[in-house]
């Protein structure tokens, strides 16, 4: 153990020439620098440590950081439960009116608001089946599998500027990366059950979602082929200003790519029409078949989750983050940087961010209800074709030409002047985190130096 | 932490990985013993990249075991199914055409 | 006992039981249940380890999709549900045997060595980002910001090496192994469609 | 050059090449999947033929308007003329000089201010008011022309035109060996853009014709009736595709020629052209006669290029260059060989060594004498130049069907129809016209005198044996011969822009005939005997009265004392071309004696008309000879008379304006700078190799114009009306004069005998030969042979022995020792796979247990 680490990671040797003056500062702030990536959260973290600093309360980095971590797991899990919450009474509405039906409407007063309630405290009552025929310990896990994969994706999801548990440098891939994990547990439980509908519904998720996730990064990587970062919260930052801004609008292949994308996010999260896995006309439920109770309700759970989580995804990749596409939060951000309104003033934006981007999440989730109760289902070789066939080689088509249409426009003689080929890496600008320390501190939480030499500047000087 | 505590945990995966190719009959099984034992191998680049001058290399070098584990996954996996295919069975003692 | 220290025998224990069940299990769904909570928990030590990216790829590519298809084959070959193929208990003794010898020697090569001398000789302990050229991403380095420097150099440059100040050669990258890789990739995957494609059963009693 | 030249200069290489290149394209297309892809039955081919053909038309007629635009068809404007405004604007107005036709009203258009080149009329304007009260009335016989006009004429001053521009440049480089470089070059003037438009524009409706006359090979069966098996006629697959991708790669290849920019280049796609007119002339291979004719032709070819490869051989020894133009190369201008020769002001530079004999200094393309290292003048002998110009000339007696290689042509009327027309007017025998104009700077007055010779002796030998020919293709064909001996005449001597402009009109209404003629096989279903017919005008009204415009054309007919309103006489294309050629031919003889290169020519008018009306009368007037056929005529498919009426237009009115027209003045612009003023033998070099000869200058030719125009068409009156009496009215009875002159007749038939004496001359001596060195093989080389072959039979039996007991009985032992030895090994591979990792673990902990125990530290 380097004795020099206070919370365990070994201390480097830390030498930035040229930031030094920055990142050398003193004060309880310097040992931030080196918290670990997955439960680090800085800003929050700061504030709390800040704060047992200032009330003098016992407690060291190690206590702060788990008491953010906690604090984030609660936040994250109280959307978690809130939101499909929401959703499920919404799709039952959505499904209602599309049917020309009224949809739930007794429950919690007018329009049936708390049937979801209603029901989730029944699944709760509910006894916890295992079919004799099952393997017990995998029937067991598999809804957990299914809940965690989905709840890590959220780790990485910005919900405004800064509003993320970790915001990590490959959240993109991150969250990508989790929500793949989802399809284990279905696998897992649609084999574990015993029962054969479970297990084709399991084959067939384990094939759909597999497939569809090639498409899938392909096209996220569309957006962040043009943005040059997979860091969601700075995607969101690209995309400042009037909605020209946003990604969907930046060349014609990201236009293409979000509907490409939204497709197959559809699938991926196994809504209709990709619902095979659970097509209750052929598989009774497919791979929850046996399952009842509270574990039937995680993947529910998941399920709704995940939707949001995909949707908003694309609202980082193609509709311009918590940005509002008329430049009312640039103006916001703008006016407070200026007039100094502090933390709060800045909070306050983001909370307005924060509100824009879960409006435009839930359009999105509401855009997928509106598909699954007007589109019939496909069939499973339709949906392994759609796939296979059309959308991944028009995704790598996609690809390849937003890889090309910089060099384009830069080709183009009465472009080649104005265009900016973006540098893969180079002169970023640095967005400061929300001000969750005091205004006094700030310079200790900005460590970073403006960042304006560029690469080219870097290497004559070493010749030099 | 160390470096030994992390080689450490790379060698159990390693020696586990050996012994589920030694022991296990299934040709799945076989091959999560390989995953397992490129998986600590893996371990140990990371390791050495975080804490020697490795640094970047060794990350590089986790990527590319990781990308070969997951195409030789793929060969590995047409070939059970072609033998399984063929035999009827999963079980690699059945694969002994080839003894002296 | 700091968090690291804490996050670091968390994971390195489930990791390690992990492997061990797969071993000790003989259904094989079970094992790939173990093999996942196996793989995933090191992912959390790549992620302990400052190595964010090949965390992230571990979940992405190993977890999410090598176990998925090998899920897969499981379920493609079993003869009938729950399958078991028991070994003899003589082979897990031996294999025991050798395990425990082979272990002891990984165990006694790893503590013979003087870590912090060579790491110390090594010039080690300088985090992959130091130069300032590559911190221009939106995270700070200790963050773990990898995926630009790895992005770097696989296409060929080392920045991380060659701004470094007192270095006077260029490092060389990654580009032409990260292609090869790529062709290897899709020449491994048309292979594997082509071999495992449903082909005419040979009757064992025929054969 | 300016930049704007540069740009034309650029376009219009890509445009010639675009139509240069697209027959090639047609034809690899119709190469690969001509008869797999398509089938048979498809006329795609035909399509893509006749797409690419078409495509090339345009190209090349917009290269050459993109050239007159650019030149502001300086060309076509009189230079120096001031009235250029006022006349220019119709050009057919221009020059109302000396013309065959009488024109009383052209006289009081005061022509004679703008009449000819400034230089000219500044200094005889005065004498030219004589001339033109002469003109006027010279429709009477007796008129002559003034002598004295031709002797002033030839002391004139240089004739003052604007420098020619000429678009030189590089393809692709092949090779370079020195100073001389194998490449692939254009050379783009007038006369290219003239022949790439005629020859595509022609060979396009060759094309359009064939794709009627060759429809009957669309079948996967094709009765040939003239091949005889032993079971009937022979039956094959029809070759429809094959044709037409022969006919793209001739036209790719007669481009190709006309686009060369060195004499090198020129060669490759001359052979071409002689390979492509091998494939197409013996088109029915099964045929013995076919086969032996695309023998003959390409044999006969041969010969002639035996010659271009010596001329070939001395330019490149003594030059060390092919290029024509002069090349831009490595920041200076590498001058080509017209440069070399004759400068820019077309002079050649004489010089006596010490040891006598009169040398050619070469020059610079600024005039400047090229020098060698050393401070000596580059030079070549006179009688070197003079031998490379005739070696080169053989090639063209070759490819031209001249005397004394003319055989092959008449032969080559095996191959179909469309492919006479095209080999007959605008391809592979005006190739050999085209390189005499071409190649002209190169050209000493000697060679030209050969020239004139041979296009003289050519043009009446084949001209008498065409009177006696039945054959209307064959006809045809010595009537393509002795115009060709006109064009060579005309080149020969000295009417450059006569010759060439003669290769153009006859190229139209040549191919008109041609193509003619082949509807009318067509129509009487391959009956190609002309007492067979008779009367067709009737059944086939279109083909008859096309043919009548070629025919009259090429008879050079013309209404006398009626002129257009310009001066210019009522006459078809054929009439223009050849009265230039006579009028030259009168000057020459005036100038230098002669005699016979006058005379001939214009004996050989008369008879022109004679046959060319004895061919069409007998075809198309009077009764049916044959019921039968006459029957059974018809009157061939638009697809096929389309292109006749098309081309007869073109046949009419081509040389629309004679020597005062559009494509005499396009000619007329890259005419070689050393023609237009003349030519005297420089005096003092007369011992020394050169010949006393004049070569005539544009005015005095234009002196003798009327003169030499009235002789030709007397002469061509008395031919045609002959051929009335005789064919038409019958009022003499043919056979009578035919069995009075029985002697001459055979002589005519035998066509002079040519082929009997080639073959006493050169084919039984190679028989003979050839027998001598079979046996020779037979007895001595394989008596040897065998006797070799026995003991080598021999030694190898014993070495099979020792091979068997000694070698194999070593190797077999050892075999069978390692096959023992490994298959008691084997039982360690279990081919169980965990046994192997269980190997490999314990393997490794062996080894370290090895390590410690040997090396403890």
């Amino acid at each position: 153990m380097n004795p020099a680490s206070t919370f365990g990671i070994v201390q480097p040797a830390f030498s930035r020439e040229g930031a030094c003056s920055l990142c050398a500062t003193q004060g309880p702030t310097r040992n931030l620098n080196d918290m670990m990536p997955l439960i680090a959260a800085n800003s929050l973290g700061e504030y709390v440590l800040e704060s047992l600093l200032y009330w003098k309360l016992p407690g060291n980095e190690s206590i702060a950081f788990t008491i953010a971590a906690l604090i984030h797991v609660v936040l994250i899990l109280t959307f978690f439960g809130v939101a499909p919450l929401i959703f499920i009474w919404l799709e039952r509405k959505v499904a209602g009116r599309i049917q020309d039906r009224l949809g739930p409407t007794r429950v919690g007063g007018r329009f049936g608001w708390l049937q979801t309630l209603a029901d989730g405290v029944k699944l709760i009552q509910k006894e916890d089946l295992c079919p004799a025929d099952a393997d017990r310990m995998l029937f067991r896990m598999s809804p957990y599998l299914v809940f965690v994969a989905s709840f890590g994706a959220f780790i990485a999801l910005p919900f405004g500027n800064g509003f993320v548990v970790q915001n990590l440098e490959v959240g993109l891939f991150f969250m990508l990366a989790l929500m793949s994990l989802e399809v284990l547990g279905v696998v897992f439980a649609g084999y574990s059950s015993g029962s054969k509908w479970a297990l084709f519904g399991g084959m067939r998720e384990a094939a759909q979602v597999v497939s569809y996730e090639i498409p899938m990064a392909i096209c996220a990587l569309v957006p962040v082929i043009a943005t040059g970062s997979l860091n969601l919260v700075e995607v969101g930052h690209f995309q400042a200003g009037g909605f020209w801004n946003w990604l969907i609008f930046q060349n014609p292949f990201t236009f293409v790519a979000f509907f490409v994308y939204f497709t197959v996010a559809t699938a991926s999260v196994k809504r209709a029409p990709f619902d095979l896995a659970e097509a209750e006309s052929e598989l009774v439920a497919g791979f929850h078949t046996e399952y009842s109770g509270i574990r039937w309700s995680y993947f529910f759970m998941a399920e709704y989750a995940s939707m949001f989580a995909v949707s908003g995804i694309a609202v980082f990749l193609f509709l311009g983050g918590w940005y509002d596409g008329v430049g009312i939060i640039e103006s916001l951000d703008r006016f407070v940087s200026v007039n100094g309104c502090g933390w709060l003033g800045q909070y306050s934006v983001n909370v307005i961010g924060l509100a824009i981007f879960i409006a435009k999440g839930t359009s999105l989730v509401f855009f997928q209800m509106w598909v699954r109760w007007t589109l019939p289902r496909l069939r499973i070789d339709q949906v392994m074709m759609t796939c296979l066939k059309y959308l991944l080689p028009i995704s790598c088509v996609l690809f390849l030409g937003a890889t090309v249409w910089p060099l384009f426009l830069y080709s183009l003689p009465m472009t080649a002047k104005q265009t900016d080929v973006r540098p893969p890496m180079g002169n970023r600008v640095y967005n400061p985190k929300p001000a969750a320390v005091k205004p006094s501190e700030k310079s200790h939480s900005t460590s970073h130096p403006a960042p304006s030499a560029v690469i080219i500047k870097e290497g004559s000087g070493k010749e030099a | 932490m160390d470096l030994s505590s992390y080689l450490l945990v790379g060698a159990v995966l390693f020696v586990a990985g050996v012994v589920c190719m030694a022991t296990k009959r299934n040709g799945i099984g076989v091959l999560m013993g390989v995953e397992l034992v490129l998986n600590g191998a893996n371990i140990n680049f990371v390791a050495f990249a975080n804490y020697t001058k490795l640094g970047l290399d060794g990350q590089v070098i986790s990527l590319f075991v990781i990308v070969m584990a997951a195409a030789e996954a793929a060969v590995a996996l047409a070939i059970a199914l072609s033998f399984y295919n063929n035999h009827l069975t999963i079980d690699v003692d059945q694969a002994n055409q080839l003894q002296g | 006992m700091t968090g690291h220290q804490f996050l670091f025998w968390v994971f390195a224990a489930v990791t390690c039981g992990g492997a061990i069940a797969v071993v000790l299990t003989q259904n094989v769904v079970r094992m790939a249940f173990w093999l996942i909570v196996s793989l995933g928990a090191s992912a959390g030590l790549f992620f302990l380890l400052n190595a964010d990216f090949v965390g992230t790829a571990q979940l992405l590519v190993y977890v999410g999709g090598t176990l998925v298809l090998l899920v897969f084959g499981v379920m493609l070959t079993a003869s009938g549900p729950f399958s078991k193929m028991q070994t003899r208990p003589g082979e897990l003794f031996l294999a025991g045997i050798v395990a425990f010898l082979l272990l002891g020697l990984l165990g006694s090569s790893v503590c013979s060595v003087d870590w912090d001398r060579v790491v110390a000789s090594t010039n080690a302990g300088q985090p992959i980002t130091t130069h300032h050229a590559l911190n221009q991403g939106y995270n700070r380095p200790e963050e773990g910001n990898t995926g630009h420097p790895l992005g770097m150099a696989f296409l060929g440059m080392r920045p991380d090496r060659d701004l470094a100040p007192g270095t006077k050669t260029l490092s060389t990258g990654y580009l032409l192994p990260f292609e090869i890789a790529s062709v290897h990739l899709l020449v491994v995957l048309i292979g594997a469609a082509y071999l495992a494609r449903a082909k005419r059963r040979i009757h064992p009693n025929e054969s | 050059m300016d930049p704007q030249t540069v740009q034309i200069g650029l376009t219009l290489k890509w445009l010639l090449t675009i139509a240069w290149l697209l027959p090639l394209l047609g034809f690899v297309v119709e190469l690969i999947g001509g008869g797999w892809v398509w089938g048979r039955y498809s006329k795609n081919a035909a399509y893509l033929s006749v797409i690419c053909i078409v495509t090339g038309f345009i190209c090349s007629f917009t290269a050459l308007m993109t050239w007159g635009n650019g030149t502001n068809w300086s060309a076509l404007k009189d230079h120096g003329a001031a009235h250029g405004d006022a006349h220019g604007a119709t050009p057919a107005h221009t020059e109302a000089g000396a013309h065959g036709a009488a024109k009383p009203a052209a006289a009081a258009h005061g022509h004679d201010d703008h009449a000819k080149p400034d230089a000219h009329a500044a200094k005889d304007g005065a004498a030219k008011k004589d001339d033109h009260a002469k003109h006027d009335d010279h429709a009477k016989p007796a008129t002559v022309a003034a002598p004295a006009a031709g002797e002033h004429a030839v002391v004139e001053a240089h004739h003052h035109k604007d420098p020619k521009v000429v678009f030189t440049g590089l393809f692709y480089r092949l090779a370079q060996f020195g100073s001389l470089d194998i490449s692939l070059s254009y050379y783009i003037d007038s006369l290219t853009l003239v022949m790439f438009t005629m020859v595509t524009f022609i060979a396009s409706c060759i094309h359009i014709f064939a794709i009627g006359y060759m429809s009957e090979e669309l079948t996967d069966n094709y009765a040939d009736h003239q091949v005889h098996t032993s079971h009937g006629h022979l039956h094959r697959p029809g070759r429809f595709h094959r044709f037409f991708s022969f006919l793209s790669l001739f036209c790719f290849s007669m481009l190709g020629l006309v686009l060369a920019g060195n004499i090198f280049q020129v060669f490759i796609f001359w052979e071409l052209v002689g390979v492509c007119s091998y494939f197409l002339i013996g088109f029915y291979t099964e045929r013995k006669s076919a086969s032996n004719a695309a023998n003959k032709a390409f044999i006969m070819n041969r010969v002639g290029d035996f010659g271009f490869l010596i001329g070939l051989m001395i330019v490149w020894t003594w030059f060390g260059n092919f290029q024509f133009g002069d090349l831009p190369a490595d920041g200076h201008t590498q001058p080509g060989l017209f440069s070399m020769v004759r400068g820019n002001d077309g002079q050649m530079k004489l010089h006596v060594p010490e040891s006598g004999k009169a040398e050619v200094v070469f020059k610079n393309q600024d005039n400047h004498i090229q020098t060698k290292p050393n401070g000596e003048q580059r030079t070549i002998p006179y009688w070197l130049l003079v031998a490379a110009g005739l070696g080169v000339f053989g090639g063209c007696i070759g490819k031209s069907a001249q005397f004394p290689l003319q055989t092959w042509l008449p032969d080559a009327m095996e191959g179909p129809t469309p492919v006479s027309a095209l080999v007959h007017s605008a391809t592979m025998v005006a190739a050999g016209v085209y390189l005499v104009g071409r190649f002209y700077p190169m050209f000493t007055p000697e060679v030209l005198l050969v020239i004139a010779y041979i296009g003289a002796i050519t043009l009446f030998l084949a001209a008498t044996i065409a009177v006696v020919a039945t054959d209307i293709k064959k006809v045809l064909a010595y009537s393509t011969i002795s115009q060709l001996g006109y064009m060579m005449l005309g080149l020969g001597l000295g009417g450059w822009a006569a010759g060439l402009f003669h290769l153009i009109t006859h190229a139209f209404f040549k191919s008109l005939m041609f193509l003619a003629s082949g509807s009318v096989i067509y129509g009487c279903h391959h009956v190609q005997e002309m007492p067979q017919m008779g009367g067709l005008r009737r059944k086939m009204p279109l083909t008859a009265y096309t043919m009548l415009v070629g025919v009259i054309a090429i008879a050079g007919l013309a209404i006398p004392y009626v002129t257009l309103p310009g001066g210019d006489p009522i006459a078809f294309s054929g009439y223009h071309s050849k009265d230039a050629i006579v009028a030259t031919a009168l000057t020459y003889m005036k100038l230098n004696g002669h005699y016979l290169l006058f005379f001939l020519p214009l004996a050989g008018a008369g008879i022109t008309a004679f046959y060319m009306f004895r061919l069409w009368f007998y075809t198309f007037a009077g009764e049916p000879r044959d019921k039968e056929v006459y029957e059974h005529a018809h009157e061939s498919p638009w697809v096929m008379v389309g292109p006749l009426v098309v081309l007869s237009f073109f046949a009419a009115f081509c040389a629309f304006g004679g020597e005062s027209g559009i494509l005499f003045k396009l000619l007329l612009d890259s005419e070689p700078s050393s023609v237009a003023g003349g030519y005297v033998a420089q005096t003092e070099y007369l011992g020394q190799g050169l010949l006393n000869l004049k070569l005539p200058s544009h005015g005095a030719i234009h002196a003798n114009h009327a003169q030499a125009g009235t002789l030709a068409l007397i002469m061509a009156f008395v031919g045609a009306g002959c051929a009335y009496l005789v064919y038409g009215v019958r009022w003499v009875n043919a056979a009578e004069i035919k069995a009075q002159f029985s002697g001459i007749h055979q002589f005519l038939i035998n066509k002079w005998g040519f082929d009997e004496f080639y073959d006493m001359l050169f084919v039984r001596p190679t028989h003979v030969v050839a027998g001598w060195c079979s046996a020779i093989d037979r007895v001595i080389f394989d008596g040897f042979l065998h006797s070799t072959a026995k003991a080598a039979i021999k030694v190898s039996d014993w070495d099979r022995k020792f091979d068997e007991t000694i070698v194999d009985g070593a190797v077999n032992t050892v075999g069978i020792w390692t096959f023992a030895i490994g298959r008691s090994l084997s039982v360690v591979q279990t081919g169980r796979m965990r046994n192997y990792v269980m190997f490999i673990a314990v393997g490794l902990l062996s080894i370290f247990a090895l390590l410690i125990m040997f090396f403890p530290n």
